[in-house]
């Protein structure tokens, strides 16, 4: 306090010397002080941090008990995961996930070819990490490669052509882990650019387009998935001419993408709901045209906003892929079903294994995506802190 | 209406000393907005604070009302020491208005519902009788005709009336004016100045960022210049006006038109 | 306003094609076109291949007699109905689980939601944490685990907890007196319906008095009175013209009273669980929307963080929810079907399932699902878009 | 036309269960198993003289006969029951039997029941299926007893239910009821009440009104069985073609012209055992002693030996 | 940066007349918010608009480059009618640039990118020199070192000098300013208005709102008076203030502080 004479400082006061700016306190924080701040607070921080700490004390050793010491680890059949006087508590009978897991990522892709979906897998990685990664070099080239290079190059070596000598695999023999990936790329890439134009056009001031728009959206939000895989996949040799009949798959995820793009149309249009008007002119009067004002001014800002939506319709989307089952195609989740009914492996905990591996590969891949989401929502957000 | 019978005084402060600041610092990240602030505002004074664009003006009116954090120093308003806690600052904020630069309407609600929403919900006044208020205030600005419009189909400087409107209805003990009067049109500056000064007479007190000079010379008790997040200089508008000490007030007053 | 356009001038020559109208109408066309050219196709390929085909259709199966049983019936069922009562069972079902589940997850999404928000550190990571893994599992799992969470949380039948007046509590089930009204319960009936209408009135009055004097009434309470209490004391006084039926341990079961399937408890629980996580998100990202000064503004009017987010937040960030809750909503319905995974007997398990393995017409069996889907979800989605056309906000 | 189709194509569309230990069912290396599966590659043998030119479409119980109907698949193979209205109503027709199945009960010990009569009042869990409802409630009325039942989609989720204590009993098909069992936590502690109580004879169907098809489809079955009654193994074949037996020699085509009369190859029933194997080989394998499911062949023996399976003469 | 080698000359109009206006209405509902308005002004012409708060001097600026839909009348800008038509519109907006009453900045990018977004993306210009560009009109405004902040960490004063820089980066034929100074300090806002006499000099014809009527003595070729929706009076800046014709005028002018 330098001039600290409030005396003085009374009426009239003319600073003397000017103060240069300081550094910051750091702030008062140990850990004990972090701690007091921020469990200890209040009765009511108490409280919770005692239930919440309790919470975790029930449910932890449970799990870790059940999945990994009272877990069998090896064996050739289910004799080894049965209970036995000898052995009263099973947990996780992980032999028949070991036995299985080739099974679960590839399905029935003919094994002499798995290498392809292997080096899929790779392509597909390559290009996350380019995308995703913000300072990956080059990542206008990362654009082309994961939006033209990767599904050319990944439907050539998945379905085969024949031309370079590799064999046809035909799409009913995808399965696993592969299909649960190869479903959610493409309806994840599809939905979005979708999902925008649908809103624009919920929005639009044409009424036939904004009638079309609103149709789409609310019959197909409005029918359950499954029954129009259902009708896709039985049904649709009546309503197309025989030789169009398209793969199932792909039917498959013609239904999907529909699905996710208008649920996305809905998350987008709540976004544009919330930009002011004034973004809208401040756009017109700089001389942008629509879709520049639309791509450059509103979608950023709108798409911002909604990030937690999005990602709600993400995950969504990630787990309705396993509807494909419908059209006879099985996704990890129901390589999982389907290997648990296998009578080599019948024993009480062998559907809890399974569906411990498939919870496990659910959970990484979707926090994930909502991981790096929230990341990106901090990142947008520091521009409009205050 | 009986306007007379309405109680729009503005309530008497407690404390001989409405607002003192006493070695306040504030930084935003590693940039240090606001350096050893001492201030001391006595009840029923008006001071007018000015200095240039990004000096910290705001930020600091901000922090009398707790809009924003301080880290290292005091506030204490109308006896009142602004901590964490969040009891007292509830009780500070009751009692001090703000008009913001901004205007911060909600735009989700109507002029007059912009106006009676805090009396309603805070002071428990009766939504007859807070409305009766409101439209007394809006009617000193000018704009009762448009109580049923919402922000958004207002002119900018309707809305910084209604702003100023909807401070005043709460009958704070003292107010922050933050460029009150920047959208409007000279006429209604003069209008909105003269109701500041019918308030400064009832004794209200204020603290009111602007670069209004010729309200500063006629209302302010004193002029605070205040430069890089410092206060610069401190005087009666008249010693302040015709006989400033610093450097840099000298030169900004220098530059101001006439 | 149209009047007035006639008096000005005419517009200049536009060429055609920049003109927005022209445009627009021949966008528009252009979209008919293309729309109408797709349903032709696929209309005239059905009708020739069903043709082909030559596979039976009708509804003749409606009256049939169904011939299985239900487990969870809220009108009279036994399997001797037609399949036409056991799709109403169903939809019943369906639309009980639904209903509640929307209520439930709503309350628990915005609690969740505005937790994540919280500057308290352990609120808002156990909030993320909620989010982070309910969302991020697959609901057939977690339906899965509570159902079998509900089963060993609860007794055998032979050590069923007894709760006295008759309740039992055990693995299958919640069983209590079945209520069943006698002469003078009308009387009762009449005093509720008093007691609500009166409710209404109090409360009425009470904003009519908070506006007069700003006097807060405790409504709560007095409608709580009105609406439980009266009738109740009526219901004394009455006599208490009430038979149960109680339930009674059989040699497997308890049969008679009311029960609650364990099935519908885990279901409604997971259901409610599993959407809240979404719908927080939801929230979360409305309220993100609106801009700080606001309620920076509201602050510094003296309102507290409660009535802040109440009348100044919310209602600004609902324009920014509706759209994605309702699609949380449709989402809730439809993942209802999930039911047949535990034995809850929804729409899908009695009607796409049951019904149609047994009448093998499955296009039709689903193709009044969808339209039964449709209507639910086009109506929920109705009354969100009216809502939601009232909270627009009014800009310049 | 659909032999035609076949032929063309090069691959039979066959429609499989979506999951159901030994009647179909992708192993670890996603290779399909099972009686109904190979009761397709026997087909798909004869007219394509290649057991792995088939296509696998599973099937749930909804879509099946729609698809079958509507073309997807060529024939459907998925354990379905043979009924009066689905022969009638839905365009099908079944080419035979290639599992007599029936449906049972299986209940704890500790409850001390000795019958499916006893069982008035139970608690039965049971999983949705295309009868199984349907004859549960049947057998309850006729016997005036009353039932609740609780249905789940799949039966992995009805035993655990039933394990739990859920229910008192738990019913699925025979065939069923003896896999389900391995995965209680103590098999032990449980018994299958003698009771059948529904007949369920399952086979292989095709479209109505595409006699050739129908016929081919049938008669590999029946070749299989009359394989097995011949003694032709997959193992024996070649030995079998020097045999002098006149049904021995009109089966594997070195005798007569069956094969064309058919629409198919001379060698189509040799092709379908060598591939394939024989009825009792593909029931032992899939179900029978040798699979972990154990089923004993009860009704499934072959008449001669005191069962039901029984095929007309290839002449 | 070799400044004078920058293209930052405003373009020349093509047109003598660079807006008219010709008995234009204009209604917000049954509000008749602008009544027949005639309004010629010509190429490199600086024209001033006052009036009080309300009047419709906003609505009407915006009417020149469309944000706001006439409904009578004629506006024609730089020799093109503004109609239905979406090119003309698009041409129109290109060589007009507006400063906003509340700068409508971009949240979401930074301020130098608020800057090079248009020149990019209209113009078509490579981004090294739009950056170029947009660096040196944020020098004149005085805040380069902010150049890579977001706009919601800037001061309003700050705010308001990126919006006008960001309009001038177009370097647009015709400008229309909604009071570009009711958020600036006196210095600064002799700052803005020193830019804008460059500009006026430069040849810029010039619609401003503002309520500095020392800017309006300085530099405008005329101003307008307007009231109630109407243009009440239009004089030069010497007649208009020594000599106000008009009663309403008189009225206003009398009540301005000095
Ligand atoms: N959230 C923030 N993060 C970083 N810097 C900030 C933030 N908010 C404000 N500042 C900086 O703090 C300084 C003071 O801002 P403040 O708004 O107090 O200025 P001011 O004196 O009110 O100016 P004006 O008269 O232009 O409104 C400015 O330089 C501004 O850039
Ligand atoms: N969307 C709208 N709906 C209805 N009335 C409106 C709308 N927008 C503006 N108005 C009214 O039109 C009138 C003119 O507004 P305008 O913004 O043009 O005033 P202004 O002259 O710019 O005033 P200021 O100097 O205060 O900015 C005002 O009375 C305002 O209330
Ligand atoms: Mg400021
Ligand atoms: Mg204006």
């Amino acid at each position: 306090m330098s001039e600290g004479d409030l005396a003085v400082a009374r009426i009239n006061f003319v600073r003397q010397q000017t103060l240069e700016p300081q550094p910051p306190p750091s702030s008062m924080t140990g850990p004990v002080g972090w701690l007091r701040e921020n469990l200890f607070s209040t009765p009511f921080n108490i409280v919770l941090t005692i239930l919440i700490a309790l919470l975790f004390l029930w449910i932890v050793p449970d799990m870790l008990r059940y999945l990994i010491f009272d877990a069998v680890w090896s064996g050739a059949d289910r004799t080894v995961c049965l209970i036995t006087p000898e052995r009263p508590v099973v947990g996780a009978c992980w032999p028949f996930v070991f036995e299985r897991l080739p099974y679960f990522i590839y399905g029935s892709y003919p094994i002499p070819e798995r290498w392809r979906v292997d080096v899929f897998f790779v392509m597909l990685a390559v290009a996350i990490v380019w995308l995703l990664w913000l300072n990956a070099p080059r990542r206008d080239l990362g654009v082309i490669y994961a939006f033209v290079v990767t599904p050319v190059c990944s439907y050539i070596l998945l379905s085969g052509w024949s031309l370079i000598g590799l064999p046809k695999v035909d799409t009913v023999l995808w399965g696993g882990v592969l299909v649960t990936i190869v479903v959610s790329a493409v309806g994840i890439v599809i939905s979005l650019p979708l999902g925008i134009l649908l809103a624009l056009g919920r929005r639009s001031a044409m009424p036939a387009v904004k009638l079309f728009s609103v149709i789409f959206i609310e019959f197909v939000r409005g029918v359950p998935l499954v029954t129009v895989l259902f009708m896709a996949s039985v049904m649709l040799p009546l309503f197309v001419p025989e030789h169009l009949s398209p793969d199932k798959l792909l039917r498959a995820l013609i239904g999907i993408a529909m699905f996710a793009s208008a649920y996305m149309a809905e998350v987008v249009r709540a976004g544009l709901a919330a930009i002011p008007k004034g973004q809208f002119e401040g756009a017109q009067a700089v001389g942008l045209g629509y879709w520049q004002m639309m791509r450059l001014i509103v979608l950023p800002q709108a798409l911002k906003i909604t990030i937690p939506n999005i990602v709600n319709t993400y995950i969504g989307l990630f787990k309705d892929t396993t509807l494909v089952f419908i059209v006879g195609i099985f996704d990890l989740l129901r390589t999982i079903e389907v290997s648990r009914i296998d009578p080599k492996w019948a024993a009480p905990s062998t559907s809890a294994t399974g569906y411990a591996v498939a919870a496990f590969f659910y959970l990484i891949c979707c926090y994930g995506m909502s991981r790096y989401a929230q990341e990106t929502e901090k990142r947008l957000r520091k521009a409009d802190r205050r | 209406m009986a306007e007379a019978a309405l109680k729009i005084k503005p309530s008497r402060l407690t404390n001989k000393v409405a607002v003192e600041i006493i070695g306040m610092n504030k930084w935003y990240g590693d940039f240090h907005v606001l350096r050893d602030i001492n201030l001391r505002v006595d009840g029923g004074e008006r001071i007018v604070i000015c200095g240039p664009s990004g000096s910290g003006k705001s930020t600091m009116i901000r922090c009398i009302n707790r809009l924003e954090e301080h880290q290292t120093g005091q506030i204490i308003v109308d006896g009142v020491e602004l901590t964490q806690d969040l009891k007292k600052i509830d009780e500070v904020r009751r009692e001090v208005g703000m008009v913001f630069q901004h205007f911060n309407l909600f735009p989700h609600l109507t002029i007059l519902e912009n106006c009676t929403l805090a009396p309603i919900w805070v002071r428990k006044m009766p939504k007859r009788e807070a409305e009766e208020v409101a439209m007394h205030y809006l009617k000193r600005v000018k704009i009762p005709e448009q109580a049923h419009k919402f922000p958004g189909q207002l002119s900018g400087g309707q809305q910084q009336r209604v702003a100023i409107a909807r401070a005043l209805c709460m009958s704070p003990k003292i107010m922050l004016f933050d460029e009150p009067t920047s959208a409007l049109d000279p006429e209604m500056v003069k209008e909105v100045l003269d109701t500041m000064v019918t308030l400064a007479e009832e004794g209200m007190t204020m603290l009111c960022v602007t670069h209004e000079m010729g309200f500063a010379r006629q209302v302010a008790d004193r002029v605070i210049f205040m430069d890089a997040g410092q206060i610069v200089e401190m005087n009666t508008p008249n010693e302040f006006f015709s006989n400033p000490q610093h450097e840099r007030t000298k030169l900004f007053l220098s530059q101001i038109l006439h | 306003m149209s009047t007035e356009l006639k008096a000005g001038s005419p517009p200049a020559s536009v060429p055609f094609y920049n003109d927005p109208k022209v445009r627009s109408i021949a966008y528009q066309i252009a979209l008919c076109l293309v729309v109408a050219g797709l349903i032709y196709g696929a209309a005239s390929n059905a009708i020739e291949n069903l043709q082909r085909a030559r596979i039976a259709s009708g509804f003749g199966f409606w009256d049939n007699i169904a011939g299985f049983d239900i487990s969870q019936t809220l009108i009279s069922y036994s399997n001797t109905s037609t399949y036409g009562r056991a799709f109403w069972v169903g939809l019943l079902n369906t639309l009980l689980v639904a209903g509640l589940g929307i209520i439930f997850a709503t309350i628990l999404g915005f609690i969740i939601g505005i937790a994540r928000l919280s500057k308290n550190w352990l609120v808002n990571k156990a909030a993320t944490f909620y989010v982070e893994t309910i969302r991020n599992l697959p609901l057939l799992l977690q339906l899965l685990f509570w159902y079998n969470a509900v089963l060993k949380a609860l007794p055998d039948l032979r050590d069923s907890v007894k709760i006295p007046g008759g309740i039992y509590l055990n693995n299958r089930g919640l069983f209590m007196p079945a209520p069943s009204a006698q002469a003078g319960f009308g009387f009762v009936e009449l005093t509720l319906l008093v007691g609500v209408i009166g409710a209404i009135a109090y409360r009425y009055w009470a904003r009519k008095r908070q506006e007069q004097t700003g006097q807060q009434a405790p409504v709560f309470l007095v409608s709580l009175g009105l609406i439980v209490g009266l009738p109740l004391l009526v219901f004394l006084l009455a006599g208490m013209p009430l038979k149960f039926d109680f339930p009674e341990a059989g040699r497997f079961n308890i049969a008679g009273g009311l029960e609650v399937v364990p099935e519908f408890a885990a279901l409604l629980f997971g259901l409610s669980i599993y959407t809240a996580a979404f719908i927080a998100e939801v929230v979360r990202a409305g309220i993100l929307a609106v801009s700080h000064g606001q309620t920076e503004a509201s602050y510094s009017l003296g309102m507290k963080p409660g009535p802040t987010l109440r009348l100044i937040i919310v209602p600004q960030a609902m324009r920014v929810i509706i759209p994605p809750l309702t699609s949380q909503y449709l989402n809730l319905t439809k993942n209802s079907s999930l039911a047949v995974a535990i034995g809850y007997p929804d729409l899908v398990q009695v009607f796409t399932g049951t019904v149609l393995n047994q009448t093998g017409q499955a296009v039709e069996v689903v193709a009044i699902t969808m339209a039964v889907y449709l209507t639910i979800s086009l109506v929920t989605s109705f009354l969100m878009n009216v809502y939601n056309s009232r909270v627009k906000l009014v800009e310049r | 036309q659909t032999l035609k189709q076949v032929k063309d194509r090069g691959i039979l569309n066959c429609g499989a269960n979506t999951g159901l230990a030994g009647f179909g069912l992708p192993d670890a290396q996603g290779k399909w198993t099972g009686l109904d599966v190979d009761t397709c590659r026997a087909v798909a043998a004869a007219v394509l003289g290649d057991a792995n030119k088939v296509k696998f479409v599973p099937l749930s119980a909804k879509d099946r006969f729609t698809a079958l109907q509507s073309g997807e698949v060529d024939v459907l193979a998925r354990n379905t029951t043979w009924t009066s209205s689905r022969d009638t109503q839905l365009g099908l027709n079944f080419t035979g039997v290639n599992y007599y199945d029936g449906q049972g009960f299986l209940v704890r010990k500790a409850l001390k029941v000795n019958s499916a009569l006893e069982l008035n009042e139970a608690s039965v869990c049971v999983q949705q299926g295309t009868t199984t409802e349907l004859n549960l409630a049947d057998y309850f009325r006729a016997n005036n007893m009353k039932v609740k039942t609780v249905t789940f989609a799949s039966s992995d989720e009805a035993v655990k239910a039933y394990d739990s204590g859920r229910c008192d009993a738990f019913t699925t098909d025979a065939s069923g009821l003896y896999a389900e069992r391995l995965r209680l936590a103590t098999p032990g502690d449980h018994i299958v009440l003698p009771e059948i109580i529904s007949k369920e004879p399952l086979g292989p169907a095709v479209r109505h009104g595409d006699d050739q098809w129908f016929d081919v489809v049938k008669w590999t079955l029946f070749a299989m069985i009359n394989a097995e009654e011949l003694g032709i193994t997959s193992k024996n074949t070649d030995e079998m073609l020097k045999s002098t037996s006149p049904d021995v020699r009109r089966l594997l085509g070195s005798e007569g012209a069956f094969g064309e009369q058919l629409g198919l190859g001379k060698d189509w029933a040799l092709q379908i055992v060598k591939q394939v194997g024989n009825y009792g080989e593909v029931f032992d394998r899939n179900v029978g002693a040798g699979s972990p499911l154990k089923i004993d062949r009860g009704l499934n023996k072959l008449w001669s030996k005191g069962g039901l399976q029984y095929a007309p003469p290839v002449r």
